[in-house]
């Protein structure tokens, strides 16, 4: 419905992108209940996607999206697979800072915790947090939930979830052998991680 | 009285609601009142925005109305402060300060607090809070000028660096304040004016839903005179609306090229 | 400055060994667990207790008793000359710290574990015998707060001056700056839980006068028990009972 | 503040759409107001107000002191309101700060009038001894024993009360003082001077839960509400000022609807108000 010159168009809080009846509300925009319009929520590019034909739904409605490359900072959401670094590692939970929610850095400080029964999938009681993680890993995480006020609450009880980078003690980048164990060419010594699944 | 609107998008004046010219009868001294920039009594102050003034924030936002100026900066989403209560929605901190050379005499005033509070209460309302949970949005705005009229520059000006910032707003906020001196309502008031007048009426809105967020009112007012008052404000609203609209696009457009 | 008059009165009238006149109320404050009113004199005391409820702070949780907390804030308008104090200055801090230990002595605490009691005093009025008036309306507000107790403990003041024993001192004898004997008493089990003095006083003295805050003690406590068992008819009588 | 269920919330609102609340109140019903002056007699004046389980003491102390020099013919009123832990937990240390902030703003826009003094409920001008010399500072402070819900209201009202509850001592100056000079004061004790508090506007807090407004909000319906505008009006009808609280955005025609209600409200609430301290200074007399 709308021509392909007019997709380059700037919108801002507040401007209406459309009637409720005609479109749907992608990313950037939001549906005012009261009127029934459709209202875009950031500053950008307005942009129609239409419906994938063969979708499933009855719903055949174009989305609407407001696209800017200057969206706020990602914040972690339940769902979201994280990297994050562990700082500290303790009897019952590690804790970790969160770098990167998907592809995107985060811009400010986000602490999440991987507490014991949510390091694998099975046999959660018998976890050695010590022999899971190392203080400076670098994880791949899902966020299970937002947590407390203090931290959001991570899990690596997948395979292609836990740890992606470890040093060992003499300070070489490892190598996974298992998925439990990890490997230092230098010194050939091995250590326990809970070791991700990359690729393949 | 400025030029249409949308010709010279820096200046702006409301147009009266009712459409008939308002001819303020004097009927003494006291009343007849001359502003001291020379402008109409429904005239405001030609208004300037820009947005990124402040590259280690998050967004940013620099607005100048006369003599007064103000920068306002948006930190966030970032991690709730631990001792906060764990919440489902974002929160919104909101600090104003001054400068001290913002006022006439040397680091004078003291209502910030107030002020913090009151830009809360604008901006609240308008920002999606669901959309960045357990997380807060920090808003520190400085006036770096006093001038008159501080406080609706800094929740118009604060709301353009929330949507520098890509924080997820339902709109805009635009806010205008009024002074009534003896008859007359006097838009937009200098420093001065306000010293001396015997109300005021500051709106805050979202002018493309035309909701009013925050409304006060100080002094003696009679309901006709409210009407008039209110219409005029939101008048101007929408017209703050449009430059800052232009601003932010003319931002969004020169970035991309 | 004579503080008493030949013929054995006291500036405002009493005789030595006359208390002022006691008023206290019960529910001032809906919303509150408990609360009470206490007046001595132009001292009007209002306190209100929150609890036994889930502890805020976790790390100050206790597994085998409850944790009892009090604060103590004075209205602005309380004293003769106003004044804006800052919350939490040192006054306030001892005074909260002197009536929460009284009160956490009295409350059966280990019935309660894991729990958390808030008593909140506030002064209305200030004429001396402020921190008595805070301890009795407390004990007040923990007996209609239902709140299991050893005892109901209570509190008066005496003094010495003009070589007299005086009991219940208002303001200006307060800060005369005699010897100033606060005493928390137990009236059931005849124990003393709390003395304070400030000043000096020879020994001997010192049993009188103390001696005497403790019958003052006991006064207030005759009366407080009227006081909970005038109220206790009051719910059965709307009970129906 | 006030955990609700889903069910109670439904009952709450339902009962407001029907006209019924959950204390047998109409929408536009106030719950009964009482009102003891006097309370604190070491004030110039006080009063306690209830209204229902909210409970708010407010007191004026009157004290002489130098006008500021941009208005050497007005005294000085200062508000001030302390919320009282007693009121609520939450209030212990330095929590209750940024209500007690709020409401002493919201009561000082409402009651003292725009910056030239003008439509004050309170006459500055009255408060003034000697012209630039000497005025009357007027400390008005406020305790919140007890919430709950629609302090602003009880608040204003419990500042009405006290300022008709208020003697100010008649003060003699002595003659001769010239010039610079401090002139000197006599401060009487027997005779004392009352204030006029009949242009002393009352506040009325619309709050508004959903496409209905209610007076007089409990903490409970308070929970409830998507805004609210607190309005003074005075005996003449017009409008003192008005503070909006809330976040959600009102359309305007909304809050001019909510204004005339308000005058129309505040009709019965200053009749009532004013026979209320009436009867409570006849009370204090008597006693």
């Amino acid at each position: 419905m709308e021509e392909a010159g007019r997709e380059k168009e700037v919108v801002t809080p507040g401007e209406v992108l459309g009637k409720a009846s005609d479109v749907r509300a992608g990313r950037g925009a939001y549906v005012a209940p009261h009127n029934n319009l459709v209202y875009a929520s950031l500053t950008g590019f307005r942009r129609i996607v239409s419906p994938p034909p063969d979708s499933p739904d009855q719903d055949q409605r174009p989305t609407v999206e407001v696209t800017h490359h200057k969206a706020h900072g990602v914040i972690p959401e339940p769902g979201s697979v994280v990297l994050a670094r562990v700082t500290k590692v303790m009897a019952k939970m590690a804790s970790a800072d969160i770098m990167c929610v998907g592809p995107k850095s985060v811009r400010e400080k986000f602490t999440g915790i991987i507490r014991q029964q949510d390091v694998r999938a099975t046999e959660i009681d018998k976890v050695d947090m010590h022999l899971s993680f190392r203080a400076g890993d670098i994880v791949r995480a899902l966020v299970l939930s937002l947590g407390d006020a203090r931290a959001y609450y991570l899990s690596t009880a997948q395979n292609e979830l836990g740890v992606v980078s470890a040093e060992s003690t003499s300070g070489a980048t490892m190598v996974p052998i298992s998925w439990t164990e990890m490997q230092c060419p230098l010194t050939a010594q091995i250590e326990h991680r809970k070791v991700a699944k990359v690729g393949g | 009285m400025a030029g249409k609107p949308g010709t010279n998008p820096t200046t702006y004046s409301p147009s009266m609601a009712t459409g008939k010219t308002r001819t303020p009868i004097f009927k003494d001294h006291d009343v007849d009142w001359v502003r001291p920039d020379g402008r109409g009594f429904h005239q405001c102050r030609p208004a300037f925005f820009r947005t990124g003034a402040v590259n280690s924030a998050s967004g940013s936002a620099y607005a100048e109305f006369g003599n007064t100026k103000v920068i306002v900066s948006v930190f966030g989403p970032r991690e709730s402060k631990k001792a906060m209560m764990y919440s489902d929605i974002g929160r919104l901190n909101c600090n104003v300060s001054y400068t001290t050379f913002a006022t006439p005499v040397r680091g004078q005033g003291s209502d910030y607090k107030e002020f913090s509070s009151m830009l809360h209460k604008a901006l609240e309302g308008a920002i999606i809070l669901e959309t960045f949970p357990k997380t807060t949005v920090d808003v520190f705005a400085l006036v770096l000028e006093s001038g008159g009229s501080d406080l609706h520059v800094v929740i118009s000006c604060a709301s353009l660096a929330l949507a520098d910032a890509g924080i997820l707003m339902y709109d805009l906020v635009a806010s205008v304040s009024l002074s009534s001196l003896g008859k007359n309502l006097v838009i937009d008031p200098v420093l001065e004016e306000e010293s001396y007048q015997d109300g005021s009426l500051t709106i805050t809105c979202m002018p493309s839903r035309y909701e009013v967020t925050q409304l006060s009112i100080t002094g003696e007012w009679s309901t006709p005179k409210i009407n008039e008052g209110m219409q005029l404000c939101l008048d101007a609203c929408s017209k703050l609306a449009k430059i800052m609209r232009s601003c932010l696009k003319e931002a969004t457009s020169t970035s991309q090229e | 400055m004579e503080y008493v008059s030949p013929e054995g009165l006291r500036l405002d009238g009493r005789r030595p060994m006359e208390m002022r006149q006691i008023r206290a109320e019960i529910g001032a404050v809906a919303k509150a667990d408990g609360s009470a009113v206490f007046e001595m004199g132009n001292t009007k005391v209002i306190a209100a207790v929150y609890g036994p409820r889930e502890v805020q702070n976790r790390s100050q949780q206790m597994n085998d008793k409850a944790l009892v907390r009090c604060e103590y804030s004075m209205a602005n308008f309380s004293t003769g000359d106003r004044m804006r104090k800052p919350k939490g200055d040192r006054r306030s801090t001892e005074i909260s710290l002197v009536i929460r230990q009284t009160m956490e002595a009295c409350i059966l605490t280990h019935l309660m574990p894991r729990s958390q009691i808030d008593i909140f005093v506030q002064v209305l009025q200030a004429d001396g015998g402020t921190r008595s008036a805070c301890i009795n309306a407390a004990t007040l507000a923990l007996a209609d707060a239902g709140i299991p107790l050893r005892d109901l403990v209570t509190s008066c003041s005496s003094g010495y001056l003009n070589s007299t024993p005086l009991l219940d001192l208002n303001y200006v004898e307060d800060s005369a700056g005699g010897p100033d004997v606060t005493v928390g008493f137990l009236p059931k089990l005849d124990k003393v839980t709390l003395l304070q003095m400030d000043s000096k006083l020879p020994i001997d003295i010192f049993e009188n006068v103390m001696q005497l805050a403790i019958e003052g003690c006991k006064a207030v406590a005759n009366y407080i028990r009227e006081i909970l068992l005038e109220n206790t008819k009051q719910l059965e009588y709307r009970r129906g009972l | 503040m006030v955990g609700l269920s889903l069910g109670e919330k439904h009952f709450i609102q339902g009962g407001i759409a029907q006209d019924l609340r959950s204390d047998g109140r109409k929408r536009l019903t106030y719950r009964p107001i009482c009102v003891e002056t006097g309370f604190i007699p070491q004030a110039n004046g006080s009063a306690r107000v209830r209204m229902g389980a909210t409970n708010v003491i407010s007191s004026v102390k009157a004290e002489l002191g130098k006008p500021s020099s941009l208005q050497p013919d007005k005294g000085k009123v200062t508000i001030y309101v302390d919320c009282s832990p007693t009121a609520e937990p939450m209030f212990e240390g330095r929590g209750g700060d940024e209500l007690s902030m709020e409401l002493s703003v919201a009561l000082q826009r409402c009651l003292l009038g725009g910056k030239s003094g003008a439509g004050a409920g309170i006459d500055l001008s009255s408060l003034i001894v000697v012209e630039g010399k000497i005025c009357w500072d007027l400390y008005i402070d406020c305790l919140v024993i007890s919430s709950d819900g629609n302090l602003l209201d009880a608040l204003g009202a419990a500042i009405k009360a006290a300022l008709s509850n208020t003697g100010i001592p008649r003060v003699n100056v002595a003659v001769g003082a010239s010039g610079d000079q401090q002139p000197e004061v006599d401060i009487s004790d027997e005779e004392f001077l009352q204030f006029d508090t009949s242009n002393i506007p009352v506040i009325v807090t619309l709050t508004k839960a959903g496409r209905h407004y209610i007076v007089d909000a409990t903490s409970e319906e308070e929970s409830q509400m998507n805004s609210a505008v607190s309005i003074s009006v005075n005996r003449k009808g017009h409008i003192c000022g008005l503070t909006k609280r809330g976040g959600a955005g009102l359309d305007p025609s909304i809050i001019l609807d909510m204004i005339s209600v308000a005058k129309h409200v505040s009709d019965q609430l200053i009749n009532k108000l004013d026979s209320e301290i009436a009867a409570a200074e006849a009370d204090e007399d008597e006693s």
